[in-house]
């Protein structure tokens, strides 16, 4: 089969996407990426891009799809195509276990919100709590979190896996999820899928297909099991 | 409190950096080796720029001197992630595009070579500012004295320019390699492996990043003590027959 | 600044009709829609970078007066403290030093009870006084070198017809040695201060947002590749002509 | 700052003429006086240097030179290139620090060290105000037209209005040619005319002794004429001036007494009158013979 | 690269004492002679300048110097200062770019453009290494020794085994008396010695035509008479000199030609018994008076 080169984040993600010493990246989503091609029988080579040249990069056939937790949004669909979603997790908000904080505008009004930059997060955030609260922009999540623990942020609004993490680390135990904000497809998207050039159907289709299979086939599943505790699929 | 005891915990962060995986250093170690080929490579680079940048500045006609003008201010304004994004992703993107409408495959551009190129061009425009200064502070007499032997403008710049203008230029030309080896961090972008991004890789994947970043503060400190050391060996050199200003307060 | 005349040179005619088709390419081939919306945002940006660009370079330049200073003559136990300063300064990345300030110093105030009681909490808890105090040091750093190498580099000759005048010590200091070391590193300040507004987006990091902030924003929010970059050097690239213009200014006001 | 004397204070003139110490007889200072005083004294000596050395490494240039000054002497120091004149001026204001010796300026000494640094940096300041220095290289400020050249000391030093500065400098430029160049840069000026500021920058201090480095080096006669008017009308208000020349016309002039160096010793000293028409040393006679 | 001359080629000299172009007559080059010819053709002019004028800016400095020298004419040019004397040496080897004139030197016109500019860089280059400069200011590179000052040139330009232009430039060095002076570096010099090490690199390139701009100065009278000799010594082996001086009594030794420039015009001209016996132009006359 021709090769095709998935983009990933050059930072690294975990539990989705992480480097070991040795060069190499492992993850549950590094896992479903090779799961996926090789259902869909695609010769794939793991290609490491900065997030801040992930899209250039693609359209400049550096490489040819992207799979890096990359939520399927309008805005993005604008620019890139994007094949079906293989992972959907609910975004929920973390405060300090004494604080009363209920994940919605009003109880957010006036106090101040860590977000992680260039995500959904921070466009929801900015959509729905922007006029009340004041937003505060980090490049890691790990950065906001330890904001958070330090008190210089009194919440912040991430996905419930990454935050479950957190929540049940040593640093984490100052802090709760308050709850799942409400849902806003247009914002927060139907799910992450793989970004390809706006054209390249040949590609996305034969995506759509791998996903399609380890799905039904219980691979995703599977994998997912070995990483958390409930399934991170939801239609 | 408890997050910086855990990374004052030395004997973990030993562990996270011993040379072989599972520990870090190595990685880091190749960082900073990949990090310094190119800032040495984009430094000679950029100080060739800079010379006859310098010097067209200077002596050259109107139109040499507003390209040379709108080259400097143009490339010093323009943040370096963007001169990066534009020159490597449209460039090989149109260098592609142009092959296969010629009937030809993908062509690869090498990181290190974009690195080096674009890197070179940045700095050629900060280093022509440092040594027009230089050269301008150097007593105009001296040169005038070497014009008045007929010395060719070549012969001119290595043997008087160049020496007399050194002890005016080493602190800035100091801080441009300086900035060289750290505008590698920039090159993460087209997927080159330098220090920073092996820092940022090794802090993310284990959480760690205190002491990796420490880790990587101390590599480039170590780069700058002995970049320090060379410059300072050059400087010293550069002012041999000037009288120190040393008491000159009194 | 520059008369009509001087302009009407063919090159320079030329070159302003590139510029011109250049611009003329962008508006009408790039997407631009996203302006109006963020066009408030990117000025508070542009005010964000202007400010602290200029604060840190006045406040930087000052404090590396002295640390130039002390490195040219200063007795060892002013030179020695003054050059670990700089080194460790110019040594280490902006990035850590930015980190380290924040979420290092930073992260420990909270720790201090009385601390987020009093007034300054307030304060210690946003993020612009450790973008300030890091962007100065550094500055303060990096020109402290330059300082040194501008200091040492003054023509012996005029200090001491200063000093056989009698002129104390500081007055020598600011009439006659602070202007010709200042006049012989011009081309470089002005070059090392265009490179301090470029170090501006690293304050982004600890949730400053300034203008290179936004464009992250825009290209985010819409995912547009090039066209905010695009906007965003524009506006740098005026910033640093203007720095260009100053210092240009100073430099014809004394002859070389 | 700007004292006037009425008459015309007679000069006397005596020095040692020694290299060690032991040959010395050190008089007695009275009383170290401050500022002022000692130049309404009038009978006190201007300068008074004793067993003065200077070594640069291990280059003795200086081996014990001393040499006294009465207000409204004119002292010209003579000698061969390298013989170290303008080293020996430039210890009498501290620029170059002495390695052994004693200097009293205004009958206050200049307290040193052992290793020749001065003790008090204020002291050297303030005597310096009272020493104008015209050096060899000239040596203006490069940074600064030649007006602001001339205020600068005045005003920033001196602290005399800036106003009234400006019209001294320019009276001062004036008288040495140079009206029409108050606001070029020195390196837009000839030799000769750089040299002249430098000139007008040491008158315009006032100092009660002026120290020349050849001041007419870079002259033509006409010039030289000139500031031989200029220092004959300084001398009359009662300054000291010590000057290095190599014109021995000029000197014979100009000079109250004229001392001879050689090799970092005075060779030979007295009235121009008897040190040029009847030398005693075999080393000055060769060098006046060319001069004939 | 060093080319002897045997017999002492009888000086002859003249020049227009013109500021107009119209009263000039052009004399015809016979050819443009390449370097080494000219040097051996004897009878032919080392340096014809004719018409030369030169401003900066509004101000006017040279209008209209005209003046020929012979092969081994040794031409003193005085004047008072800022008269032009030193931006008319500087002329001569386009240090400044004339605003008008014409500049033969060996009997090769330097090509300029309207604007006085060079159209041939390499053939200034050329020219400028058959003439050796003495600066007013010395301009010694400070950061090489004074020995390396004199092999410089040497070496770097005329390609002289390094080796030769050591033992060259150490002689040189002995000549001025700075034999042991020669790894020191310029700026602990004093002002006599840096003039002596000027004059030294200048003889080093064995230029055909030399140029000093006062190079006795800073030099006492026993040195001014050796560098006389020097002088002399240059001229009987054919070399052509232009000379600044202040020193009259030098030039009425030393020149076989003087030129008296004032403001930027040659005033009166000729054999110096004549122009200090008998001085025509009432300006001269005072310029002389002084000097007695
Ligand atoms: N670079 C320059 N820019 C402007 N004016 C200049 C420049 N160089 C010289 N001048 C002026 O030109 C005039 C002639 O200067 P020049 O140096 O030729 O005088 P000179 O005859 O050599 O005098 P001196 O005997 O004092 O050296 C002076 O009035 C001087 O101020
Ligand atoms: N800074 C210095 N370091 C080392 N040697 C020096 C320094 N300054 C002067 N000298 C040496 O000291 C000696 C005397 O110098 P000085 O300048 O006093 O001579 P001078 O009598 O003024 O001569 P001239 O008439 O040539 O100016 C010279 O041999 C010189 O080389
Ligand atoms: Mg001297
Ligand atoms: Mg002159």
């Amino acid at each position: 089969a021709e090769e095709v080169k998935i983009g990933i984040a050059a930072e690294p993600y975990p539990p989705f996407a992480s480097l070991n010493a040795s060069g190499e990246w492992e993850g549950w989503e590094v896992e479903v990426i090779n799961a996926v091609c090789a259902a869909a029988e695609l010769d794939c080579v793991i290609t490491p891009v900065a997030w801040d040249g992930i899209i250039p990069s693609l359209t400049g056939q550096q490489v040819d799809a992207i799979m890096a937790s990359m939520s399927i949004t309008e805005e993005r669909q604008q620019t890139i195509d994007f094949s079906d979603p293989y992972y959907n997790t609910p975004a929920v908000i973390v405060a300090d276990k004494s604080m009363d904080i209920e994940p919605t505008p009003e109880s957010l009004a006036g106090k101040i919100i860590g977000i992680q930059a260039s995500t959904i997060h921070q466009a929801y955030a900015n959509e729905y709590f922007g006029d009340a609260a004041e937003i505060r922009v980090y490049q890691t999540q790990d950065e906001a979190n330890q904001d958070l623990v330090s008190g210089r942020i009194d919440a912040t609004q991430a996905d419930s896996i990454a935050m479950a993490d957190f929540v049940n680390s040593d640093i984490g135990t100052c802090c709760e999820i308050k709850g799942p904000v409400k849902n806003d497809e247009a914002i927060l998207g139907k799910g992450v899928g793989a970004g390809v050039r706006k054209g390249d159907d040949a590609l996305r289709e034969s995506l759509n297909k791998g996903i399609a299979k380890i799905l039904e086939d219980g691979t995703h599943e599977e994998i997912t099991g070995r990483y958390f505790d409930t399934s991170i699929y939801a239609e | 409190m408890e997050f910086f005891f855990e990374t004052l915990g030395l004997t973990e962060s030993a562990k996270l950096l011993s040379l072989s995986p599972p520990g870090w250093g190595g990685n880091l170690l190749r960082g900073l080796a990949n990090s310094l080929q190119i800032a040495f490579g984009a430094f000679g680079f950029g100080l060739l720029i800079g010379l006859f940048g310098a010097y067209g500045k200077l002596y050259g006609g109107v139109v040499l001197r507003d390209l040379l003008a709108v080259y400097t201010t143009v490339i010093r304004a323009v943040p370096e992630l963007v001169l990066i994004l534009i020159l490597y992703y449209v460039g090989t993107d149109l260098i592609n595009q142009l092959s296969q409408a010629m009937g030809y495959g993908r062509v690869e551009i090498s990181g290190v070579v974009a690195g080096i190129w674009v890197l070179g061009v940045v700095q050629g425009a900060y280093a022509t500012e440092v040594l027009r200064g230089a050269i301008q502070a150097i007593p105009p007499g001296q040169i005038e004295a070497a014009r008045a032997y007929g010395m060719p403008p070549l012969m001119l710049m290595r043997r008087v320019t160049i020496p007399a203008m050194m002890s005016f230029a080493t602190p800035g030309l100091a801080n441009l390699w300086l900035i060289a080896t750290k505008d590698t961090a920039l090159l993460a972008i087209v997927g080159f492996s330098e220090l920073t991004l092996e820092t940022r890789q090794a802090a993310a994947s284990t959480r760690a990043y205190f002491t990796f970043f420490l880790a990587a503060g101390a590599l480039y400190l170590i780069v700058t003590l002995c970049s320090g050391v060379v410059f300072a060996r050059i400087e010293k050199w550069a002012r041999r027959g000037q009288p120190s200003l040393k008491g000159a307060s009194r | 600044m520059i008369s009509f005349r001087a302009l009407m040179q063919p090159h320079r005619i030329v070159m302003l009709a590139l510029l011109l088709g250049a611009v003329v390419w962008c508006a009408v081939a790039l997407r631009w829609d996203w302006i109006p919306e963020y066009a408030p945002l990117a000025l508070e940006g542009l005010w964000r970078t202007i400010w602290i660009l200029v604060v840190t370079c006045v406040l930087g330049f000052l404090l590396a007066i002295p640390l130039g200073l002390a490195q040219a003559i200063g007795p060892w136990y002013l030179s020695v403290p003054a050059r670990v300063f700089c080194t460790v300064i110019r040594g280490t990345p902006l990035l850590l030093q930015i980190w380290l300030l924040y979420y290092g110093l930073g992260s420990l105030f909270p720790q201090i009870p009385w601390i987020r009681g009093s007034e300054l909490w307030p304060y210690l808890r946003q993020a612009w006084p450790y973008a300030v105090l890091a962007l100065t040091l550094s500055y303060a750093g990096y020109e402290g070198e330059v300082m040194r190498g501008a200091f040492s580099s003054v023509n012996k000759g005029q200090l001491e017809a200063a000093n056989a005048f009698g002129m104390p010590r500081f007055t020598m200091f600011r009439r006659i040695w602070l202007p010709q070391a200042i006049r012989n590193v011009l081309p470089t300040l002005g070059g090392e201060t265009i490179l301090q507004l470029k170090a501006t987006p690293l304050v982004a990091t600890i949730t400053v947002v300034e203008l290179y902030a936004v464009s992250s924003r825009v290209r985010s929010d819409t995912f547009i590749v090039y066209e905010p970059l695009i906007l965003l050097a524009v506006f740098y690239m005026i910033i640093a002509g203007i720095i260009a213009l100053m210092f240009r200014r100073f430099e014809n006001r004394v002859p070389g | 700052m700007i004292t006037k004397y009425g008459p015309y204070y007679k000069s006397q003139f005596w020095g040692t003429q020694t290299g060690g110490a032991d040959a010395l007889k050190k008089e007695p200072i009275g009383t170290t006086e401050q500022a002022g005083d000692a130049d309404s004294a009038g009978q006190h000596e201007a300068i008074r240097v004793t067993d003065l050395h200077k070594s640069f490494g291990t280059l003795e240039v200086l081996k014990g030179v001393s040499l006294t000054a009465q207000k409204g002497d004119v002292v010209a120091i003579i000698g061969g290139s390298g013989s170290g004149k303008s080293t020996f001026l430039r210890c009498i204001n501290f620029l170059e620090t002495p390695s052994a010796g004693q200097i009293v300026v205004n009958g206050e000494e200049i307290k040193m060290r052992q290793d020749g640094s001065p003790v008090d940096r204020r002291q050297i300041e303030r005597i310096r105000t009272r020493l104008g220095m015209v050096f060899q290289a000239f040596n203006l400020w490069t940074h600064r037209t030649l007006l602001e050249n001339v205020i600068e000391v005045p005003v920033y030093v001196l602290k005399v209005p800036r106003s009234e500065a400006i019209k001294r400098a320019r009276v001062l430029l004036e008288r040495v040619g140079l009206g029409d160049k108050a606001d070029t840069f020195p390196a837009f000026l000839s030799g000769g005319q750089q040299q002249r500021a430098a000139i007008a920058r040491a008158l315009a201090v006032e100092p009660s002794v002026m120290l020349f480095d050849e001041p007419t080096s870079a002259l033509d006669p006409e010039l030289v004429g000139e500031v031989l008017t200029v220092i004959r009308d300084l001398a009359a208000e009662g300054r000291t001036m010590l000057l290095v020349t190599h014109e021995m016309k000029f000197a014979r002039e100009v000079a109250t007494h004229v001392v001879y160096l050689f090799e970092g010793r005075i060779e030979e000293q007295g009235p121009p009158e008897e040190l040029f028409g009847n030398p005693q040393s075999a080393r000055l006679q060769q060098f006046l013979q060319t001069v004939g």
